[in-house]
């Protein structure tokens, strides 16, 4: 076999430069039988980094459960699916798009709203909903003002024009993200099962294209590099890989793609994520067992004199790589024009196994699919625990620390703090409305859509806790599960899957191993305990700036399933004189809380114990009380405790009325007001139906307490501590992110 | 001293305008053939009152650099025409 | 009893066209048929929609280049000769591009997009669109777009005035001028306006996505009624 | 015939233009005082190819009326650059 070497020949300094060890240049010499040419080099490079290649993390990923009688594809495809009855699927992943929103904060997030749109709809499925997990700096940093307007502009904007509704999400301001946002876009489609693509490029003599935009020299070493090595402080170095979006043209491929799988006329599709065509190519090939070759100067470019190595590793948006039966390329060629997308023709599938490229028929790479795929090296290694975790554990409060602490006065601070305050003006921004199914929208735990054609609802959440899983990985890890379960169990849905972001800092440093390490330990066994498979995930790494690494943050995007959507637990239905229920008890747990943050600006102790156990059994309390028709509305207890769940609680219902708080009056009133203590929820049930909600929750064995009741008084009481205004409260809770975003902003 | 500016913004060359590519289209479609490289940028004037004239053109620059144009992704070029006063 | 087709239109980017698809199937007789934008003929539809969503990209501005697709002068000519047409949000952006409605839809005012549930005042239920709801009427259908600002010159919105072609205006909830009531920053509170010889109705909110009291509003419907019974 | 084009777009003197408007006032509240009237337009380029050089500007001048700029709301100015062929 010849290879073309009319680039110069690999030195030491060039391979370094590549980001690649001397070990593995080894390894892919190897693998070759000889050494490499420069684009050779260069394809290694991206599909060997962190980002594509996953180095540091798939051996560990691999103890996620993601099995189950409920799940259709698992984690390996573009996107995982289950099975939600009638002949349904619903597929969904989660993408972080972190650096390049670092860098330029509006395209960046639009591009990942882009890429993860993608992800969903190459698989057949029709995107039907989007979400996303912001984390930014405080937003007394003009900066950080900057970073969350442009970010919140691109994801609305991007999302709204290609019409998908943004149904929900969250967004937590913490100094520890201060020099790396991040960004981590959700979507979920629906198809009919028997509909589901896969990115395969099987059957040799199949013939390769390319659907979509043409190619110019967006990201070339963009994102797959930025997203495994640390922002420097001179972004500005990586500034000119900056991608734009094009949703219109997201748009149009969209549709050309889901006819395109609808007539049958496409094998195999996939979208060009990061490293393009490489990536693209080589995964479709490997899937399927085949080998691939295409011929670089047939890609459609938007730019003059571009290398081999640019096309091959270019990042430009709103693209697809589709395997068809080259007999039904005229069908194919009639579905382009019809959305005016261009569609060439590139290559063909092979049966040699070998990824195979050419430049005006000359071969410029050949590489075994496996070797770009498969072989990419892993490291596996063991780590203690950090230090700052004992110092963090070691946390015990000092007598008498809250005795200046006025609860109302630290209720008003919590929901007013940006974190915990209303995200209307987030929210404001997107279409959550479009393509009418949205029957719970953001602003309650979950988004609930209805399934059209059928009875069905579709609850959706995303939910994570940096602070707890810094505080204790483990524990966080798990906790994120059970948090993202209870807001779906709030609105009256069972659980099914999970979809994760796991956004670390550098893996490479012995702390943040191990924070992954434990997260995802967390993570598998709540998944595991609580009946939701992983079916997709992402994992984002270097996430850390000159001021240090961001908290481990791992998001879990749940969907869980309504069986009739008529008998889902929606926000705001209560009278006066309903009873308010604490499902699970008291708690009075205040490490690594929000109370500890907000109020006293500490971050100490441990997060609340994991009961997973409990967790099931109450989240099945819950669901089986609203079975039985008892349930007025609901909210999970989760940042704030008990005190922040009854006033949302409160914010939902009808103006005019209020809630009363009983709390038991052994302890200090904070800690049973704030405590975080998990698998917990407040309900209302009418007065009459007291007592038959009692007697089926103590057959379930969860323990219960009555705390309170619906009042008519447009007022928050806790008995024997004070009261507050409703409408005072409401106000700070919804105009502190205004306020914060009517101050000047700094584009550095 | 017065002067009127005028701010001229582009995205960088190379990258890609998508509104410049749609628009480029349309006008082909309906009609107008033989256009080419379309971009569509932004055209910002204004007035500014100062006393040292010659500290004009450097407060414009940062303006640009820190508020008008995302330097990350684009381009710009400004014009001060002092006015008589 | 005989359908009434209803075409609804479709351009590169439309994305409500489902949407409003479903909520002209909702009433009684109507029978929506799809209008692709490279077609020259409106298939026998007595009645036309142009859906919401972002036709190309609303690069440029809002609804400028859709307004040159084939079925555009199928439609101008069916609105000349008196036919219904209905515009919802980008529809209403191409309605004014194509001239058919006078004004123009600019930025709103808050810069951002804006999307929440929109109390609405009726103006007139003298319309062809409107009958099912009574004058002073508040309604409420759910807003969504960045350019809803609506503006015309002085002397236009005085005769739209006077000539009660506002048809709906934007208020509060409990029907007044709130502090935060018109989300857009469009003059008058104007949120939709008809032409000269009433048959073309163009308005920012969304009827289409008021269709369903599970989804927070059924006020719709009259809209879509109005416009079939008018086709018919 | 080759030649380079620029269109300017703005809204009509009278029109409240918020987006100018808001950047004044940003500019203003981060030490940029002094700056008035504040305008935000569009600055459109692009090379056009044709025959009759003559028609080019009757050309540009028609893709203004039709379609770069409302006239409703919009005024426009272009410069067409003939280039040596
Ligand atoms: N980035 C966002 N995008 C869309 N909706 C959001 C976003 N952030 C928060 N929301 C909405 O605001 C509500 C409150 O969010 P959050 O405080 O995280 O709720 P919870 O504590 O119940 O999980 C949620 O319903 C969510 O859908
Ligand atoms: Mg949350």
């Amino acid at each position: 076999m010849t290879v073309t070497l009319h680039d110069p020949l690999v030195n030491p300094e060039i391979v370094a430069a590549h980001g690649l060890t001397t070990d593995e240049y080894e390894q892919i010499c190897a693998l070759l039988g000889r050494d490499p040419n420069l684009t050779e080099l260069g394809v290694f490079s991206l599909m060997w980094s962190e980002h594509c290649g996953y180095k540091h993390s798939r051996a560990r990923l691999a103890d996620l459960p993601s099995t189950g009688p409920q799940v259709v594809q698992g984690p390996g495809e573009n996107a995982g699916a289950i099975d939600i009855g009638e002949g349904l699927a619903i597929v969904f992943k989660m993408e972080s798009h972190n650096h390049p929103s670092a860098v330029e904060p509006y395209q960046g997030a639009a591009t990942g709203v882009g890429g993860i749109l993608r992800d969903v709809f190459t698989m057949g499925a029709r995107p039907i909903a989007l979400l996303n997990s912001l984390r930014f700096g405080e937003l007394d940093d003009p900066h950080v003002r900057y970073l969350f307007r442009r970010v919140v502009a691109g994801i609305g904007d991007y999302g709204n024009c290609v019409g998908i509704p943004t149904v929900g999400g969250e967004v937590v301001f913490d100094d520890a993200y201060r020099g790396n946002p991040l960004v981590n876009a959700m979507c979920v489609g629906i198809l009919a099962q028997n509909d589901l693509t896969r990115g395969v490029a099987s059957g040799p003599g199949n013939a390769v294209y390319v659907l979509g935009a043409s190619t110019g020299r967006d990201g070339i070493h963009g994102a797959s590099l930025l997203a495994s090595a640390e922002l420097a402080d001179d972004t500005a170095e990586s500034r000119p890989t900056v991608q734009v979006g094009d949703p219109f043209s997201e748009k149009l491929l969209l549709e050309a793609t889901l006819e395109l799988i609808e007539s049958g006329a496409a094998i195999g599709i996939q979208d060009m994520g990061a490293a393009g065509l490489t990536s693209s190519s080589s995964e479709m090939a490997t899937r399927a067992g085949t080998g691939i070759e295409f011929d670089v100067s047939r890609v459609p470019r938007r730019e003059p004199d571009m290398s081999p190595y640019e096309v091959l590793l270019s990042e430009s948006q709103e693209r697809m790589l589709v395997v068809a039966d080259p007999h039904r390329e005229p069908q194919l060629m009639t579905i382009a024009d019809k959305w005016d997308l261009a569609c060439t023709r590139i290559g063909s599938v092979t049966d040699d196994g070998i990824w195979r490229v050419f430049e005006d028929c000359e071969e410029v790479c050949a590489i075994p699919v496996e070797a770009l795929t498969e072989a990419v090296p892993t490291y596996v290694r063991e780590v203690e625990p950090p230090a700052y975790l004992a110092s963090l554990h070691a946390w015990s409060p000092r007598p008498g620390w809250l005795d200046c602490v006025e609860p109302l006065a630290a209720l008003a601070t919590l929901i007013s703090a940006p974190s915990l305050a209303s995200k209307r003006w987030v929210f404001e921004q997107y279409d959550h409305h479009v393509r009418t199914a949205t029957v719970i929208g953001p602003g309650a735990d979950a988004a609930v859509l209805a399934i059209k054609g059928t009875q069905r609802g579709l609850a959706l959440t995303i939910d994570g806790n940096g602070r707890y899983v810094y505080c204790d990985p483990y524990r966080g890890g798990a906790l994120a599960v059970a948090e993202a379960a209870r807001n779906l169990v709030a609105v009256g849905a069972t659980p099914l899957a999970i979809t994760d972001c796991l956004n670390f800092g550098n893996p490479e440093k012995d702390d943040i191993y191990y924070q992954f390490v434990e997260a995802l330990r967390g993570i598998a066994d709540a998944c595991r305990a609580l009946d939701t498979p992983v079916v997709s995930g992402n994992v984002s790494f270097y996430n850390q700036s000159s001021v240090g690494a961001v908290y481990p943050t791992p998001t879990i995007g749940m969907v869980g399933l309504i069986q009739d959507i008529e008998k889902r637990i929606y926000p705001g239905r209560a009278a006066v004189g309903d009873r308010l229920l604490l499902v699970g008890g008291d708690g009075a747990h205040l490490g690594a809380s929000s109370f500890l943050k907000e109020v006293l600006g500490e971050v100490a102790g441990r997060p609340p114990t994991v009961d997973l156990k409990a967790e099931r059994m109450n989240a099945e309390a819950i669901l089986a009380l609203n079975e039985a028709g008892l349930i007025g509305t609901c909210r999970d207890v989760g940042d704030g405790g008990l005190a922040v769940a009854a006033a949302e609680l409160m914010f939902g219902l009808e103006s005019g009325l209020g809630v009363e708080l009983e709390i038991p009056g052994r302890a200090g009133p904070h800690a049973l007001l704030f405590g975080e203590d998990g698998a917990r929820y407040v309900v209302t049930v009418a007065e009459d139906d007291e007592s038959r909600a009692a007697e089926l929750l103590a057959e379930l064995e969860v323990v219960t307490r009555a705390c309170g009741r619906v009042t008519g008084d447009a007022a928050y009481h806790v008995v024997d501590v004070g009261s507050a205004n409703r409408s005072v409260l409401q106000a700070s809770s919804e105009t502190s992110i205004p306020n914060a975003m009517r101050q000047t902003e700094s584009n550095r | 001293m017065k002067a009127r500016v005028e701010v001229h913004i582009q995205l960088k060359p190379g990258m890609l305008d998508p509104q410049g590519e749609t628009l480029e289209h349309a006008l082909t479609a309906i009609g107008y053939e033989g256009v080419r490289s379309m971009r569509v940028g932004k055209w910002i004037t204004f007035e500014i009152e100062g006393d040292e004239s010659d500290a004009v053109e450097s407060q414009v620059e940062e303006m640009c650099d820190r508020l008008l144009a995302n330097p990350i992704i684009e381009r710009y070029e400004y014009h001060v025409m002092r006015e008589e006063s | 009893m005989t359908q009434v087709p209803i075409g609804i239109v479709r351009f590169p980017g439309t994305n409500c066209d489902q949407d409003v698809f479903d909520a002209v199937a909702a009433v009684e007789r109507a029978c929506p048929v799809w209008l692709w934008h490279k077609e020259t003929d409106l298939q026998g539809a007595k009645g036309v929609v142009l859906a919401g969503g972002f036709s190309y990209g609303d690069y440029l501005r809002a609804g400028a280049i859709a307004r040159f697709s084939p079925i555009m002068e199928e439609v101008v000519r069916f609105a000349v000769d008196g036919g219904p047409v209905l515009g919802i949000c980008n529809g209403f952006q191409i309605l004014t591009e194509a001239g058919l409605l006078p004004g123009a839809l600019m930025r709103n005012d808050r810069l951002t997009f804006v999307c929440r549930p929109q109390s609405l005042k009726v103006e007139t239920a003298d319309t062809l669109f409107t009958r099912q709801y009574e004058r002073g009427q508040v309604i409420s259908f759910p807003v969504a777009h960045a350019e809803g600002n609506f503006a015309a010159d002085p002397a236009m919105i005085d005769r739209l005035e006077d000539e009660c072609r506002v048809v709906f205006r934007y208020v509060d909830d409990r029907g007044g001028k709130g502090l935060d009531a018109n989300p857009n920053g469009s003059i008058n509170d104007i949120a939709g306006v008809i032409n000269e010889r009433g048959n073309v109705l163009g308005l920012m909110p969304h009827p289409d996505r008021a269709m369903d009291r599970m989804l927070g509003s059924a006020d719709g419907r009259g809209i879509f009624q109005g416009l079939v019974e008018a086709a018919a």
